[in-house]
């Protein structure tokens, strides 16, 4: 049951990302983006990670690409032309990089232990569980992360705010 | 991208090449609240207002060519529908403007001037609670909308017991008036009268210091003493800036010198400004309303002057001379000298004035209609400017204009 | 009959029980909007279809079918299509986390008045609610109308906005209750201080000011007077759904009232306690009065809705955001460290 | 030099104008309490400029400025401005007559910015071209409408082609986008 559902969601997920490389305009691209991230929510939501799903669709579904959209609708642009396409910098940097990319993930994949891991299912996605790692073993990366944001705030508010 | 732009003011084309890329928004004719049929055309940088270009003629039916067709009597249904918010004063306007050219100013029975000074002030009520309702509609309070078309009903009400009409009253006639009022009037006008001031505390108390109105409408759509004066706003807009002129005080035509009344000034030129005069001023026309009431005098409704006055119906019957006054005005109209005039009274918007001239003939050879609203719509350029979008709204609201008598 | 099916089934029967009486509630509640604003402004309201106007929802509904389905020439018809439909799901989607009423018996069967009780309820809420910007921001963009942009584009800055003082007034909720669950929110907000006080969350020392910053910024998100400005008739002519026609405006229409419903439903929840209230009498009463006090308290929110439309006018938008910002984000944030601070105490 | 009727003979809004212009004051009237000074029309403007800045006329209103289609009379056309002074509640005519073949007047935007769109309105009804107005399109008409339809001879009735008058191109086109 789980498997099925699963392998639905999953051929959504990818299929809505290559949707995203292939649309020419850049909302319907953006939209392509919202479906992979609610798709991964609900990878989080079979994982038991409920608190990462919610969050997973309130940070980057409800926020990020609001803001994303925002931007898109405010700058009203037209359907992109081939000319990036065909960048011969996009080939050459590009396609090194997706190798890289994936032998990282096939790395990754090989060291993770495989199967299901009844142990790690109560611990890791509650909201509980997030929390307690968060402000012990992580609080220290976790408020540098903080005052990384903040310095970003701060120049972005600076970088609007210049001509005043 | 550089992109090449009609500039509306100057005419030129012009390139938007190293400027913030502006959009053009067409606002209007229909939109709901131009007030009618207004086309502002705005050039806007986000939401702030770069430009207002205020599109006017989409009312014109050639009021002004038309009357040059009509004889002197028959021009006044038309000027009802020039402000048709303000008939009474638009008829007040013209046929003292009729009046001045035949040379009739000082003949009019006192009776008649106090009845037109009641229906022009209470005019000034209805006028200005639809300018209150819809004003405050534009800036989403929807409720002092209804409050204030109660009372506009009364209103139109009594003018349909004086005249037979609501909207297009047609009610004054050169010397006087048509008809006497209906006996039952001046009760039902006193008691309505009475109860009028709750009825403006009440509208004060949804708008004057609410805190959202007071942020909507304090700082907005400014203009100076000077600028306004330049710009010819006249009305309530102009004493918003700080201008003591009421051509009702100043220039007093019908009786008004009779009166005490206080006129409403302010000096932030505002549109809160604009707003407190209004709403003072419909309690100031209240007073007068009631005094008018109050020492309301009998006698005679017409002058008696027979070249331009219809006489008498008693007497058309028994005199011969009168008969025959009766015939040639009826049958041709009236012959005013020639000459021309020009009378300015102020109407609920501001200066509303009739300019007429005449060739001897019974139809003035050209009558022109200075409305208040024309003039006051080309200060929404320089009160727009730099503001939002939604402020746009709150000055069009605030200049009271009636497209009917821009366009005319 | 195994437990999966039986709980699917179960399920199925009470997403489709809350759906047609939420649908049945939005159509009563443009009702009761039209009535009582009507009664505020000294006129009638409908009073021609049925008793008092109460079947004109259902001819509004009638109307709204039959109406011609336009769609403008340059519009992107895909995205104009999908975005209502966008802000419909979320906004249906969100109530299935609130718990109307207490469990029930009916005989054998056991029911409990809400579809499931996540535990991470109210952050589901705010998930869902999240995606529905994109139906008006896309609706906005899609019409390719310069009014029904500016809605668009005034709706995502606002919506933005206004959840961040929303989430941050809920947080103070979630700290003195523990729980992200509304279940058990509700659940603790059972019983009476001194035999008379509801233990209502409102009641906690510094939760009335959560209360207050959520319920403005609820207002903004729901997009009613005096946040009203993504539609704001007299500047926009209809904001985003300004080229929305028939069943299309009809789903952006359903889904600002279902979104009324559903922030006075979590101010209820997370404030008023719920469905909790007097109970009495024989067992199916007591089953029934819960889902009762929770309906009036619900109705209470949404009348104070309707109050404001008819008495306060407009924002700007600037001022609008300002107030966001400079008001209701640092009072909210502030009230958070209060409230730490009060539990942390209490601990 | 310019009789002035009886009336006004102490008027010292009308010395102070004989004083200053003399000769390029054409006649002076006094109708039902309302007087007109008939101006040449070459130096309108400086009337006007007078009429504003001058310490003891101080005429900062135009309340109105109107055109008249006097034909077959001659000079055809007349356009006339109505000052007002606000603090001494004064009002004055000024007219100035301008025949149909020179049609063309100085605008007094200058003087008075709200003259902007009467001479707006002036034009597009009669035709008389205000030189030097800084906007000078049609107002109530549509920018391609034939024709000045307060002339009296414009076609009443049917579908007669109004008579062709001098004007300057009208400029037109609110959009006029021209993209690259």
């Amino acid at each position: 049951m789980q498997t099925i559902v699963f392998f639905i969601f999953a051929f959504i997920a990818v299929a809505a990302a290559i949707n995203m490389l292939v649309q020419k305009h850049p909302i319907h691209s953006a939209l392509s983006l919202i479906v992979v991230m609610a798709m991964l929510s609900i990878f989080y939501v079979m994982l038991y990670a409920e608190f990462l799903a919610v969050v997973q669709v309130i940070v980057y579904a409800g926020a990020i690409m609001v803001l994303f959209v925002f931007v898109i609708m405010l700058l009203n642009p037209r359907e992109e032309s081939h000319r990036t396409r065909q960048n011969r910098f996009l080939l050459v940097a590009g396609v090194p990089l997706g190798l890289c990319l994936m032998a990282e993930i096939v790395i990754l994949l090989r060291r993770a232990p495989l199967g299901e891991n009844e142990t790690g299912r109560q611990l890791v996605g509650t909201t509980e569980a997030v929390g307690r790692v968060l402000f012990t073993d992580y609080l220290l990366p976790f408020e540098f992360i903080s005052v990384l944001i903040l310095i970003a705030i701060l120049g972005a508010v600076v970088l609007t705010k210049r001509e005043l | 991208m550089e992109t090449m732009r009609f500039n509306l003011e100057s005419g030129q084309v012009e390139s938007t090449a190293g400027k913030a890329e502006t959009m053009i928004l067409s606002m209007g004719p229909q939109h709901p609240s131009t007030h009618g049929v207004l086309r502002v055309v705005l050039e806007l940088d986000g939401e702030t207002v770069i430009k207002a270009s205020p599109d006017i003629g989409y009312l014109h039916t050639g009021m002004e060519k038309l009357s040059e067709t009509k004889t002197y009597a028959q021009v006044l249904p038309i000027t009802d529908r020039t402000d048709y918010l303000a008939p009474m004063s638009n008829n007040l306007g013209y046929i003292m403007a009729v009046e001045k050219l035949c040379g009739l100013q000082n003949e009019i029975p006192l009776r008649a001037q106090y009845v037109r000074v009641i229906m022009v002030e209470l005019n000034r009520i209805a006028s200005h609670l639809v300018w209150l309702g819809t004003h405050a509609m534009d800036i989403g309070a929807m409720t002092v909308f209804l409050y204030c078309f109660r009372e506009r009903e009364q209103i139109l009400n009594f003018f349909e017991a004086a005249c037979g009409g609501r909207l297009t009253t047609s009610y004054f006639r050169v010397g006087g008036l048509p008809s006497e009022i209906p006996p039952d009037l001046v009760p039902r006008i006193q008691k309505f009268i009475k109860e009028f001031p709750g009825r403006v505390d009440e509208y004060e108390t949804l708008l004057t210091k609410n805190p959202i109105w007071l942020r909507r409408t304090q700082g907005v759509g400014t203009i100076s003493a000077q600028n306004a004066v330049a710009i010819g706003l006249s009305g309530p807009s102009l004493r918003a800036t700080g201008v003591d002129y009421d051509i009702r005080k100043k220039e007093p035509y019908c009786g008004y010198e009779k009166f005490e009344f206080r006129v409403p000034t302010r000096t932030e030129g505002d549109v809160y400004a604009r707003y407190l005069c209004r709403v003072e001023e419909l309690r100031q026309s209240q007073k007068i309303v009631q005094q008018a009431l109050d020492g309301l005098p009998g006698g005679p409704i017409r002058a008696d002057c027979p070249k331009y006055v219809l006489p008498d119906r008693n007497k058309m019957k028994t005199e011969m001379e009168t008969l025959i006054h009766h015939y040639k005005i009826i049958t041709e109209g009236i012959h005013p000298p020639v000459g021309e005039v020009y009378h300015a009274i102020e109407a609920p918007k501001g200066e509303l004035g009739y300019y007429l001239v005449s060739d001897g003939g019974p139809k003035p050879l050209r009558m022109h209609i200075r409305g208040p609203s024309f003039v006051n719509l080309q200060a929404l350029a320089t009160m727009c400017e730099g503001r939002l979008v939604a402020d746009v709204v709150a000055v069009i609201g605030s200049l009271d204009i009636v497209l009917g008598e821009i366009d005319r | 009959m195994s437990e999966f099916s039986s709980f699917l089934l179960g399920t199925t029967i009470k997403c489709i029980v809350v759906i047609a009486v939420l649908i049945g509630a939005v159509a009563y509640t443009t009702w009761l909007e039209r009535k009582v604003v009507a009664h505020l402004q000294i006129r009638w309201g409908p009073s021609r279809v049925g008793w008092h106007g109460l079947l004109q929802p259902i001819a509004d509904v009638l109307k709204l079918l039959l109406k011609e389905d336009m769609t403008p020439g340059q519009a992107s018809k895909f995205l104009y299509v999908l975005a209502p439909l966008i802000a419909f799901v979320p906004a249906a989607l969100s109530i299935t986390v609130i718990p109307f009423g207490n469990v029930a018996h009916f005989g054998s069967q056991t029911v409990r008045f809400q579809i499931t009780d996540l535990n991470v309820g109210i952050l589901f809420i705010f998930a869902v609610t999240s995606v529905g910007v994109y139906g008006v921001a896309l609706g906005g963009w899609a019409s390719n109308n310069k009014y029904s942009l500016m809605g668009g584009l005034r709706s995502s800055a606002q919506m933005i906005s206004y959840e961040l003082s929303l989430g941050l007034s809920v947080v103070s909720v979630l700290l003195v209750t523990g729980t992200l669950s509304l279940g058990q929110i509700v659940d603790l907000q059972g019983g009476r201080w001194f035999g008379i006080i509801p233990k209502w969350n409102i009641f906690v020392f510094p939760l009335f000011i959560s209360f207050f910053t959520y319920f403005v910024s609820a207002i903004a998100e729901t997009n009613r007077l005096p946040f009203d400005l993504p539609e704001a008739e007299n500047e926009l002519v209809a904001g985003f759904h300004t080229e929305y026609s028939s069943m299309k405006f009809g789903m952006f229409f359903l889904t600002e009232y279902i979104n009324m419903i559903t922030v006075s439903a979590i101010a209820t929840t997370l404030f008023f306690g719920g469905w909790h209230g007097p109970t009495f009498g024989p067992l199916w009463l007591r089953g029934i009065l819960p889902l009762f006090w929770f309906v009036s308290k619900i109705v209470a929110f949404l009348l104070f809705y309707i109050w404001t439309r008819g008495t306060l006018p407009r924002f700007r938008y600037d001022q609008l955001m300002a107030f966001g910002w400079k008001f209701l984000v640092p009072l909210s944030l502030a009230n958070v460290v209060l409230t730490s601070l009060v539990v942390a105490w209490r601990a | 030099m310019v009789t002035i009727p009886p009336p006004l003979e102490n008027n010292s809004t009308v010395k102070r104008f004989v004083e200053k212009f003399g000769d390029a004051l054409q006649e002076v009237v006094y109708f039902q309490g309302e007087t007109t000074l008939v101006v040449e029309k070459g130096r309108i403007l400086e009337f006007c400029q007078f009429a504003r800045g001058d310490d003891a006329l101080q005429f900062d209103s135009l309340a109105d400025l109107t055109g008249v289609d006097r034909m077959p009379g001659e000079p055809r056309f007349e356009v006339n401005y109505h000052l007002l002074c606000l603090s001494r509640a004064e009002r004055l005519r000024l007219k100035v007559r301008i025949s149909e073949k020179d049609g063309k007047v100085t605008s007094v935007t200058s003087v008075w910015p709200t003259a902007n769109w009467h001479e707006r309105e002036v034009f597009d009804l009669f035709g008389i071209v205000f030189e030097n107005h800084p906007n000078l399109r049609r107002i109530l008409c549509p920018d391609e409408w034939n024709g000045h339809p307060l002339r009296k001879d414009y076609p009443m009735l049917g579908y007669e082609e109004a008579a062709p008058s001098p004007e300057p191109p009208t400029k037109r086109g609110w959009y006029s986008t021209l993209s690259d």
